[in-house]
Parts: C-alpha cells; structure tokens; sequence
C-alpha cells in the first residue's frame, strides 16, 4: 500500500485522550477524493490537541472492527472499499470511485470533534464538482468506543 | 468361464458376411486383434461379465477399453475425482427428500421409473408424509411432470450455466447483480430443505455445470442437508465403470499398450482414436441394442452384438451375442437401486444365447500368447 | 500330492508347537506326519526357514463400492510407469483387485475380511472379492443405521425380531458376520445432527446408540454366530473419544464384542494441543474385559485414503482432506465417506495416533486379544505391515521412529518407555491362530492335522520387514503360488460365509417392507452364485446354534 | 555451441511420447543410448532411432526439425535448458515442466503447460483445450512459470490455475480461467462465454471482452490499480500488445460470487 507510517519510536502516553476518529471522505475519483481529504487535513492542522497519526494524516486502505478470524480484531472495512463495491453488500453507490480516511486522534473529546468539524468545513467549502461527493464516519456500531460523534451535529 | 460345448449350436457368425462358425469367428478375430498395432475394445455395451472379459482381453492383447457413453461418465467423474461431491441413492431420494431439485434434461431416459418412484411418496422414517415439492431447472418448456411442480427456465447453452451460478449465489446470499429475482425464492427453498437431493443426467450437462451443481450441494450443507444423484448413463455403463475401477483402478479409457494401464480421457477417446486413425482395430460390444454411432462406421472389425445393434456396414467378424436380463442370466447396474443387480433371462431361448463374456472368452483362447488368464 | 515341507522352524501357537520339524501336506490339507515308510511326492528344504500357517486378516478394506470409488478418486496416485507386462494379469495395474491378492499372497496372507459392506452393496463386494486372486476373503455386513433395524427397536418389537432380521441378512448377503458402524450417528447425520454419542438417540426412531450396539450384540450371540459383533464406536477420531471406547466395553457386559480399530479411539484431551494418549486406560480396560477383542489401526506416516462407513465422522473430516477433495455418500443404511489424507511425523495430532496404536499393541498382554491392523487403508495401506512387524518386534526401532516426531507429542504418550517386543511366536499368535478363532475358521491359522494346507515360509534375517515382506514360499490349498516373493501363478479362493437359519415369516415380511418402502422386490441385494463368475465361490461355516 | 538435434525421418506410425527427449535425460548419453529410447505408445515398440535423424550436439538445447500432432509430451518434467520444435505438437507440451525454456514453433495440442511449476513455455501458433489445466483427478493446473500463446487458445484455458502467467494474445474459447485458485490469465482477443466461471482468487484480464460474462461477477467500478500497473511492467518484456491493456484504467469484476469470490476480471476502458 501507499507511503510509510513514521512516528516516534517512544513517547508519553495518556489513557484519558479519544483514539480513532474519523470521516471517511468519498468522491468520484482518486484525485478529487484525495483534493478534499488534503484540504480537510490541512484545516483540522490547525485545531489543537489532535493529531491525524498517518502520514500526511490520509490512510487509503481503512478497516473495520471485527474479523471472520479469531485472531484478528480488524479486517477491511468491505462496505466501503470501492474495489469490491460488486462483491459485498457495499455502502457505495456507482458514483463513487474512491475513498479516503482521516483518522484523528485527540487528547479530548471535545478536541476530536473541533477536527472533525474543521475538516467537513473544508470538505464542503471545496464542493462536489472538485471534491467529495459524500463524507461518511465509521464506529461499527459502538464497538470502536464510547465516544460518538454525528456527523449532522458537526456540519458548519 | 461357460465351456464351449454347445454354443457353437446357439451362436450366429459371420466372417466378411459369410456364416462360419463360432471358432471360425473367434479365431479370425484373435488373427485381427493380434496383427493390430492399438486394439481398442468399445462400445462396452455388456454386462459386468462381459466388461470383465473385455479388460482382461485389452490388457492381455495391450488394446484399449472404453465405452459409448464415456463421455457423460468421466464428466461426473471429473467433478467426483476433483473436487467434493455429496452423494445419495435412488432409495433414500424416495423415502427421504423434502426437497427435490431436476437439473436439465434427459432424466427420465437416465432413470425411467423417476417419475413413479420419486414422485409417490412413501412415509418418512417417524411415519410423517414427506411434503416433497419438486423443483425443476429446465432449459426451456416448463416441465410437464405430474403434481405440483416448481419450474424455473434456465435456458439453452451457456445461459443455463450462467444461472445455477447465479443460483448457488444467491443460496451462499451473496449480493444480487445482474441474477434474476426469481432465483431468491428457489434459493430460500433450498436452504430451508432438510434433506434436499439434486438429481441430473451428465448426458445434458457440462462438466463445470456438474461442478457447479456439486458445489451448489456443498455450500447447502453447511447449515442443512443435501446430497445429490448423478444418473447413471445407458449400456449398463456404471457397471462397466466399477469393472475398469477395480480390474485395472481406472476408469474407461484405459489403454495397456505400455504393458501396464495408463487412463488418459483425451488420448483414448474411442471416436478420437478412430478419427485420427490411430487404432487399426476396433473390437465393437454392443449388447443391449445400441448401434455404432456415426464415426464408427466402417472402421469395425469384430462386433459383438444383438440382434438390435448390428452395425449397417458388414465387419470382418461379426459373432451375434443375447442381451443381458433378456436372453441371458447377468448382472447389471441398476438406475432404480444405485448399485449392481443379479438378472435372470426373460426369454431364455432353448438353446440359451451366447453372452459377451463367452464371445471374449472364445477369442481370447484363441490367443497363442500363452499368458494367464484373469477371468 | 504329499509334500514334506522339511527341517523349518514350525510356529503354530493354535497346537503351542515351536520347534524344528517337519510339516506334511495331503493336496489341500495338512496331515499327521504317515509312516516311516511313506515317501512324499516332493521334499521341500525348509532348514532355516520360518513356517507358519497363512496369515489372516480380520478387518482391511479391499472391496466393495467405498473402496472401488476411492480407486476412481485417486488416479494421479496410481497412475502406472510403463512397465512391462508382469507373470500374472493385471497385477500392476496398481490398487486392483488382481494386486491386492498378490501383495497379501506375496506377504503370506491367505485369508482376509472386507468389514464393511452395506447390505444393498452385497453383490458388489463379492463380484470384486471374486477378482482377488490367491486369498480367500469375507465381509461383514453393517447393520444399525438402516431404517429397518431401527423401526423394529422404535415399534419395540424386541430381540426376536432383531435376531430373524440379522440372520436374513447374514443369508441374504452371504457374510460371515455383523458390524457396526458409528450406531445410530450415521442415521441421525441424515437428520442434520453433526455429532453423535453413545447415550444419543437418533430422531424419529427414538433409539440409542447404546441400545443398538446390545440388540445387535445380543442377536449376533444369539443366532450362534461365531464372529461376535464387530463395533465401530462413536466419536471417531476425536480427543478424549476413549471415553467413548470405555463406555461401550463396559456396555459389553459378559458378552463377547470385538471393538474395531481401537487407536481410532484411543485419545485423550490433555495437554495444550488437546490431543494425548488414552491408550493405557484402555488396555487396562480391556485386559480387564477378557469377553473384548480388538484390532488396533495402526497409523503410520505417508499418503493414504480414509475409507469409512461412518458418514458422519468423514463429513467432519472433509476439511482435512489431502489433495483437497472427497466423497461423501449418504447410502441407503450407512454409505460411505472417503477423504484422502496424509499422516505427517511432523504433525502432533498424528504423532499421536502413531504412539497410540502401538501401545496398545504392547500394554494389552494377551496377543491373542489384539488384532493385527491397520484398518486398511485408513491407519496405513496394509502393504506397511512388514515395517509395523518389525517395530513390535524391536524397542529400538521405535525409538529411531519416535525421534522422527515432535517430542512433545510422544511426550503425551507412554510409548517411549515402552520396552515389550513381540516375538515370532506371538506375531503368529496375533495374525494366525487368533483370527482363526474370531472368525471361527476351524481349519485356518494353525498346522495341525486336517487344517486347510495354506503355509508361509519365511526366511529369517536380521532386516524383519524384508523377512515379512516377500515369503519365500507360500502354499493356498496346498498349491506352491509364492516363490520368493514373487507370485507365479493365479488361483482364486473362496467367499466364507456362514448361513443361520432364516424364519419364513421373517422372508416374508422384508417382501413387504422393500415393496411398500422401496418399491424393489427384496432380493434385488441377492447374491446368487451364478452371478459370481468362478467355480464354487462360496464357502459356508456353520453357527454354533 | 551445436545444438542435439532430432530430424523427424517421416510421420510417425503412432502417437509419441517424448517426454523422454529433455536436456537432462540427454546429457551425457551417446549415440547409441539416445538412439535406443523408447517412445511408444501403443504395443508396437518404437525408438528414437526409429522415428528421427539424430545430430548429436550439446545436450544443453534440443532441437527437433519438423513436429506434428502426434508429438506428446514435448519437454515434459523439463528443469533447465532449452527445448525448440520447428514444428507444431501433440498434447501435453510442458506438462509439469520446472524451468528451463520450451519454445513451439507451431500449435500446441490440448494440455499445454499442464500443471507446469516453473519455466517458460512459448507457443508461437495456437494452443488446444485445457492450456495449463491438470489432468484428470488433479486438483491443481498450472504452479508457476510463464507461458505466452502468440495465437488463440481452446477451451477452459489455465483451468485451476494457482500461480504463475498465462499470456494469449489471440482469442480463447470458453470457460477461459475455469476454477482459477490464483495466478494471472491475460487474453488479448475476445474470450470465449462465461470466463472465470467457479474462480475462487486470481486475475483474469480480458482485452477484447467476452462473448457472455457471468452475472456471478459483481460490477466494482472503474479504477486506475496500482497492481495492474506492476502486471503490466512483468508482461511486456514478453508481451507489448497485452501490457499496453493493463496500462489502461479498468473496470473491474469481482467474482466468481457463486465460488470463493475473491477473484477479478479486469476490462479494459475505452
């Protein structure tokens, strides 16, 4: 898959921040996708408190909680991969060609949903015809966590 | 083995279309088989006797066996011997199924009693009625079987294979593509059966439809019960198929001209064979009045056949022989019971008919070899 | 013909001979050395040489629908090398039934049982059985998954009816006895159960395995038949299934039973694979239960096919078939499951099963309680049983064996600590005179005067398996068809069978069942003799009774 | 460096198997041994000798002069070297060849390449029925290595295909990539009707469409893959018409959803 994964190899550790938020960013095609993604990251740079811990903030292959395995905890995230739209039971229409995550650690709640909502800004001010058709969030039913964050709650 | 006294009396022979008699056939046929570089011993339509006779003759002689209907059999055999296949008897579909489902056509030629006693049902084990319901996978006309029947049109060619693999993807609930609707509700019904059987004829299918079905009966027994019922082909050719698997541990289309068997289906293809001019024998067996087929013509040298199966051109030899069940004692494969049956003549003549068996076992003493005998 | 097999070393447990001497032979019957004066027709030289009585074989899969389909599922592992034709017809074609007589004959086996075979696929079996040249041969017919012995005990019609049922089949079918095969689990597969234990009932009958195994066992004794009920048990195969085993032998009570393939059955749970030895609790089981016999099924290491009237336990085991294929056939009683597979001594499970059946054959100690199997070709094709001679016969053999398998696999066993060795007398105790018995094979398995003249003549060496391998001589009925390990010529046995008196009304009432049931008149399962293509095919034994 | 060379004295009298006439099994050999090598296939015993003028060269490439229907098993079992037929061939071309390089001037018969591990097998005319596939009973086809068809190929091509390349730049017949385990099949022409049918994994590209796809095969877009770019790359050393289509953006199919699934036909855009 695409670009490395680089961070620190030690660092301080806290139990108390908010780990894996996200908005999935679907669009037409890989370029527009990837426009709106960027120009969601760079917004949510600029909130404090929150990291987005891939690099340049965007993951391309996503994943889902749960396996078939016993042994794995995550698998693809199928309903949203655009390459097996035809072999799942896909929460992707035909337009949708491509899709993006931003995945957004924060030390609060609070602070994750500020980046989420700075990133939508971004996402929606750039528009359909350049960018993303439709911004999705996963949290696989509660099993990702406690935390919620409703996309309608968060629009600009 | 019969003794010869006797048969001369009940066998007719001819040699070039002149009669001659029982030793004289049988010995100028030994001549022919012996002088051949690739003997090949067809047709195949006999009893288990006479199958037997046959196998230990080709591999004495270093010829080749196979059958008339070879074809359909190593395409249920292919899926039996490369994959997993679930299978049942004729019995426990009558007594059992709540399911069943007729895939494609030629059953009832495959099976004639299928109607009587597959659409009759007879108590389930607890003494319940079976509320069998019966599920047809046409090519085209709707069926027009007896009794409440569920007909789905699948279509001719390619098509047909096309929707049991929509079928069977829709029974694993993948996602609906281009599979028509109607395919959902059959699905259900099979997922629901608690003992389903599908039953075919490989006469009307292609080997990768069979492997299709097959697979189709694995995936339902996952969560339920299902098997299947491979029908049988004609000429008793199931009895001959266990004959070659347990002579020589192949099936038909086994050539011994290496000194031992090698089984190779595209290489010792009867008609291929004939076609390609590479066997300069062919011995035709032909006793439950089956013909020789179109590319046979000409290219026989011993036939031995009934009254029915004569070949139109005359061959070298030609020994009449009785058909089995009918003028002579035998054992035949059986499409009502799944397994090999003793039958007693019908019509037994006075003098009693010469059977392949005794045919071979003329000819093969006729062999000056000096080898052993198998049979 | 009188023939003096001269100066071997005579083994014959059946008379406790052991001793150097001289064996006579009156055409197909042994005979008490004659007169001083008498001059045999031929002398044979057999100083320095082994004489045993023909070997037999009690439980091995070698004919019938199940074994020839897994001929026709396997052709990529006999396919033939070009090989010039061989003496004797079709004996390289690999894994016919010409080959399956000359390597019995060429190991000094003279007799062998098919165990399983369907009642419907009687004719079938015995067609086959007819193409083994040299031995003579048996089955025994399954019962107690077919719906009409399970009707009977559902209706409560009690151990009469069950007793006319079995002696009609035995009749029908021409066995010598009766097996069981996983009772009731193969019917209640049918009914979508996917697991089946001793104390289970199959629906709509209402009946238990237990119930089965003693109807069928009381029944078997009853009718006077000699080979006492032949039991495959439940949950074959499966970790702390000897549980299982134990259960039934002590179901058995104080009637004869004979437990098929015990290594099968012969785990335990312990351990962190879940998989250990539950051999020693068996043996001390059984050398408890003197009324037990078993075979053991050996296991050992290569390719093999697993051939097995136990529909359910092969429908489990289809996901570990190598090569990835299989057959599974619900069958009108108990049809058949043939799951190719391969026992690696890399692999725990299977290091396992190979510990097991050896220490059952060295923790029971009467030899003449253990049969000599390695349920062919389930545990191993019987072709190794010159090697698995070899291993009981030598400590440290096996410990070359057990170094080949992880250590902490055999550690789950007792059989490194195991230092019996078998000795040529018992080997011929285990694999000639106690089989004789099992069966009831008066004139087999020993070398007394009037016994059958089937002889092996082995030549001892320091290399066992080739000693066991290729006999130096082997006579069936007295004719000389093993010359150094090489067959030189064929001749076909018999069929043994025994035939219980069958009640007309019991006739009469099977008419009736296969026509309301089936439709089918009830002797399309017949075996008449004409339909058997050799001269006199059968041989009947008589019933105690 | 002369090459060992077998001159087809006249067509033979019956089928051949040649599976015995490979580099490994040449090397070393005189005359008189290579000459005594037996290639029948029926009860009349034929020899090499008999059927062709041998030229004794470096064992390292053999070369027959002429080729024919009747020729089996060309290279078979072949490890390393080099096998040319200035001809065509009978079936079984390949057949579970390792490595080396088997190059047929001509047609190839039914099985070319079957259950072929390693190696590069080049058929410049047309193949048969069941390229690549096993043979009865085997429950894998082609393992590995490459194998280019310059012409169309029959029926079920690389049937149970489970590693390796199958290139054909012409046309295939149906079924192409039947039961496919894994592995790569590209065509260049029209495939035949229902292509991938019963696929569990594995890649099927189709570069002039197919008569009839099955509806097993679920529509997942258009997309510019990545993988097909790294396809592309390995096929053109061998295959310039046949990379020039995975260069493009493709629509992909996945499937056989009545099988396993994880299969893909990728079509090229216009």
């Amino acid at each position: 898959m695409d670009g490395e994964f680089v961070c620190e190899s030690t660092a301080w550790m806290t139990k108390r921040a908010v780990g894996g938020g996200n908005l999935l960013i679907m669009g037409a095609t890989p370029e527009k996708t990837l426009a709106a993604t960027e120009a969601a990251v760079e917004a949510m740079r600029a909130v404090p408190d929150v990291i987005m811990p891939f690099p340049g903030g965007i993951v391309r292959s996503g994943s889902k909680v749960g396996s078939k395995y016993k042994g794995a905890s995550a698998s693809t995230n199928d309903a949203y991969c655009p390459t097996l739209k035809g072999a799942v039971e896909s929460a992707l229409g035909p337009e949708i060609g491509s899709v993006l995550e931003i995945v957004i650690d924060g030390l609060t709640s609070a602070a994750v949903a500020d980046a989420m909502r700075a990133g939508l800004a971004a996402i929606i001010a750039l528009g359909p015809e350049r960018g993303a058709l439709r911004v999705g969030a996963g949290n696989y039913g509660g099993k990702l966590g406690r935390h919620h964050y409703r996309l309608k709650d968060l629009l600009p | 083995m019969a003794s010869g006294e006797g048969v001369m009396e009940r066998a007719g022979a001819w040699i070039g279309g002149t009669p001659a008699s029982l030793d004289e056939a049988a010995a100028e046929a030994a001549r022919l088989i012996m002088a051949s570089g690739q003997p090949l011993f067809a047709g195949l339509g006999t009893d288990v006797d006479g199958a037997r006779h046959a196998v230990a003759l080709a591999e004495r002689v270093g010829g080749v066996v196979e059958h008339m209907h070879s074809a359909p059999m190593l395409r249920d055999l292919d899926s039996l011997r490369e994959t997993g296949v679930m299978l049942t008897t004729p019995g426990e579909a009558r007594v059992r199924a709540d399911v069943v489902v007729l895939v494609g056509e030629g059953l009832d030629e495959a099976w004639p009693g299928l109607n009587e006693r597959l659409l009759s049902v007879p108590a389930r084990p607890d003494g319940a009625d079976i509320q069998r319901r019966i599920v047809v996978l046409a090519r085209d006309a709707p069926s027009k079987r007896p009794g409440p029947v569920e007909t789905v049109v699948f279509g001719r060619g390619a098509g047909f294979a096309a929707n049991l693999a929509a079928l069977r993807a829709r029974v694993k609930r993948r996602p609906r593509t281009a599979a028509p609707s109607q395919h959902d509700a059959i699905a259900e019904l099979l997922r629901e059966a608690k003992f389903g059987v599908a039953i075919w004829s490989a006469a009307d299918l292609d080997a990768l439809e069979i492997e299709m079905v097959n697979g189709l009966v694995r995936d339902l027994n996952e969560s339920t019960r299902f098997s299947s019922l491979p029908l049988a082909a004609g000429g008793n050719g199931a009895g001959a198929l266990a004959v070659c698997g347990w002579m020589t541990g192949f099936p038909m289309r086994t050539g011994f001209g290496s000194g031992a068997p090698v089984h190779d289906p595209w290489r010792y293809d009867a008609e291929r064979l004939v076609r390609a001019g590479e066997a300069d024998c062919v011995v035709w067996i032909s006793a439950f009045g089956a013909p020789p087929p179109e590319w046979a013509r000409g290219s026989i040298a011993v036939a031995l056949c009934d009254g029915g199966a004569r070949p139109a051109e005359t061959p070298n030899v030609l020994i009449e022989v009785g058909r089995p069940g009918v003028d002579h004692d035998g054992v035949l494969h059986s499409s009502d019971t799944g397994t090999l049956v003793a039958v007693s003549a019908r019509s037994r003549s006075p003098d009693g008919a010469l059977s392949v068996a005794e045919a071979l076992a003329r000819i093969a003493g006729c062999l000056s070899d000096g080898s052993g005998e198998a049979c | 013909m009188l023939t003096c097999i001269k100066g071997g070393r005579i083994v014959d447990p059946a008379n406790k001979r052991d001793e150097v001497g001289d064996l006579w032979i009156r055409d197909d019957r042994i005979v008490a050395p004659p007169q001083a004066d008498v001059r045999p027709d031929a002398i044979v030289d057999a100083e320095g040489l082994i004489v045993m009585a023909g070997g037999i074989d009690i439980h091995s899969h070698i004919a019938g629908g199940n074994v020839n389909t897994a001929r026709l599922l396997l052709p990529e592992q006999h396919r033939a090398h070009a090989r010039r034709p061989a003496a004797t017809p079709l004996s390289n074609a690999g894994w016919s039934t010409f080959e399956t007589g000359c390597l019995y004959a060429e190991m000094g086996f003279t007799t062998v049982v098919e165990p399983a075979v369907s009642p419907h696929h009687a004719l079938h079996a015995h067609l086959e059985l007819a193409d083994i040249p040299i031995i003579d041969k048996a089955i025994l017919a399954i019962l107690g998954n077919d719906d009409y012995v399970l009707g009977l005990m559902r209706a409560g019609e009690g151990a009469r009816a069950i007793q006319d049922h079995v002696a009609w089949t035995l009749e029908t079918t021409r066995a010598l006895g009766i097996k069981v095969i996983n009772a009731g689990g193969v019917a209640a597969f049918k009914e979508n159960m996917r697991k089946f234990s001793f104390d289970d009932v199959v629906p709509s009958y209402g009946v238990s395995s237990r119930g089965i195994v003693k109807a069928l066992q009381q029944a078997v004794h009853e009718l006077g038949v000699p080979h006492p009920l032949h039991v495959h048990c439940n949950n074959l195969g499966m970790p702390g299934n000897f549980k299982t085993a134990l259960e039934t032998i002590g179901a058995a009570e104080d009637l004869p039973l004979h437990l098929a393939h015990l290594q099968f059955y012969g785990y335990g749970s312990e351990g962190k694979q879940g998989i250990s030895s539950g051999a020693p609790q068996l043996a001390e089981a059984i050398n408890a239960a003197k009324n037990v016999t078993i075979d053991v099924g050996q296991a050992m290491f290569g390719q093999t096919v697993t051939i097995s009237s136990d529909v359910l336990r092969q429908f489990s085991a289809r996901g570990f078939a190598h090569p990835k294929k299989y057959v599974i056939f619900d069958g009108d009683s108990n049809g058949g499951g043939i799951v190719p597979f391969e026992y690696k001594a890399g692999s725990f499970f299977n290091a396992v099963q190979f510990a097991v059946g050896l220490e059952l054959f060295l923790l029971i100690d009467d030899p003449s309680r253990v049969f000599f199997t390695t349920d062919h070709p389930n545990g191993a094709p019987f072709t190794v049983y010159p090697e698995l001679f070899a291993l009981l016969m030598d400590k440290g053999l096996r410990a070359q064996w057990l170094a080949r398998v992880p250590a902490e696999a055999a550690a789950m066993t007792t059989l490194p600590s195991l230092t019996r060795e078998y000795t040529v007398y018992e080997i011929a105790t285990m694999t000639r005179a106690a089989p004789a018995k099992l069966l009831g094979l008066s004139d087999r398995g020993h070398l007394g005067a009037g016994g059958r003249a089937d002889v092996a003549l082995y030549r001892p060496g320091k290399d066992r398996a080739a000693m066991f391998r290729s006999a130096a001589r082997v006579y069936k009925d007295g004719d000389l068809v093993v010359r150094d390990g090489a067959v030189t010529h064929y001749r076909f046995g018999r069929a043994i069978n025994v035939s219980p008196s069958v009640d007309a009304a019991m006739r009469k009432r099977m008419e009736g069942y296969y026509d309301a049931r089936y439709g089918l008149p009830s002797d399309f399962m017949a075996v008449p003799e004409g339909a058997i293509p050799r001269p006199e095919p059968f041989e009947t034994i008589a019933c105690s009774s | 460096m002369k090459p060992l060379t077998f001159a087809l004295r006249a067509a033979p009298p019956q089928r051949l198997d040649l599976s015995p006439l490979t580099p490994a099994n040449l090397a070393g050999k005189p005359m008189s041994d290579i000459a005594g090598l037996e290639l029948q296939t029926t009860r009349e015993r034929v020899m090499a000798g008999d059927v062709f003028h041998i030229r004794m060269g470096e064992a390292d490439t053999v070369v027959f002069e002429g080729g024919g229907e009747r020729f089996d098993r060309v290279g078979a079992q072949l490890a390393a070297g080099t096998i040319m037929v200035e001809g065509g061939v009978g079936v079984e071309a390949g057949r579970a060849m390792r490595g080396g390089r088997l190059t047929i001037r001509g047609d190839a018969g039914a099985f070319a390449g079957s259950g072929m591990k390693g190696g590069v097998l080049e058929i410049a005319g047309s193949a048969g029925e069941r390229l690549a596939g096993p043979l009865s009973g085997e429950t894998i086809g082609m393992a590995g290595g490459l194998l280019i068809v310059r012409g169309d190929a029959g029926a079920r091509a690389a049937d149970r295909l489970r590693r390796g390349v199958v290139l054909i730049e012409g046309r295939a017949g149906a079924y192409a990539g039947s039961r496919m385990i894994a592995g790569t099949l590209a065509i260049g022409g029209e495939a035949g009707d229902l292509p991938g049918y019963l696929m569990g994994r594995g890649t099927i590209l189709l570069g002039g469409g197919a008569t009839l796809l099955s509806p097993t095969f679920g529509d997942c877009g258009e997309h510019d893959l990545v993988a097909a770019r790294i396809i592309a790359e390995y096929v053109a050393r061998e295959s310039a018409a046949l990379a020039e289509r995975f260069r493009r953006r493709l629509r992909r199919l996945a499937g056989d959803l009545a099988a396993l699934g994880k299969g893909e036909i990728l079509l090229p855009t216009a």
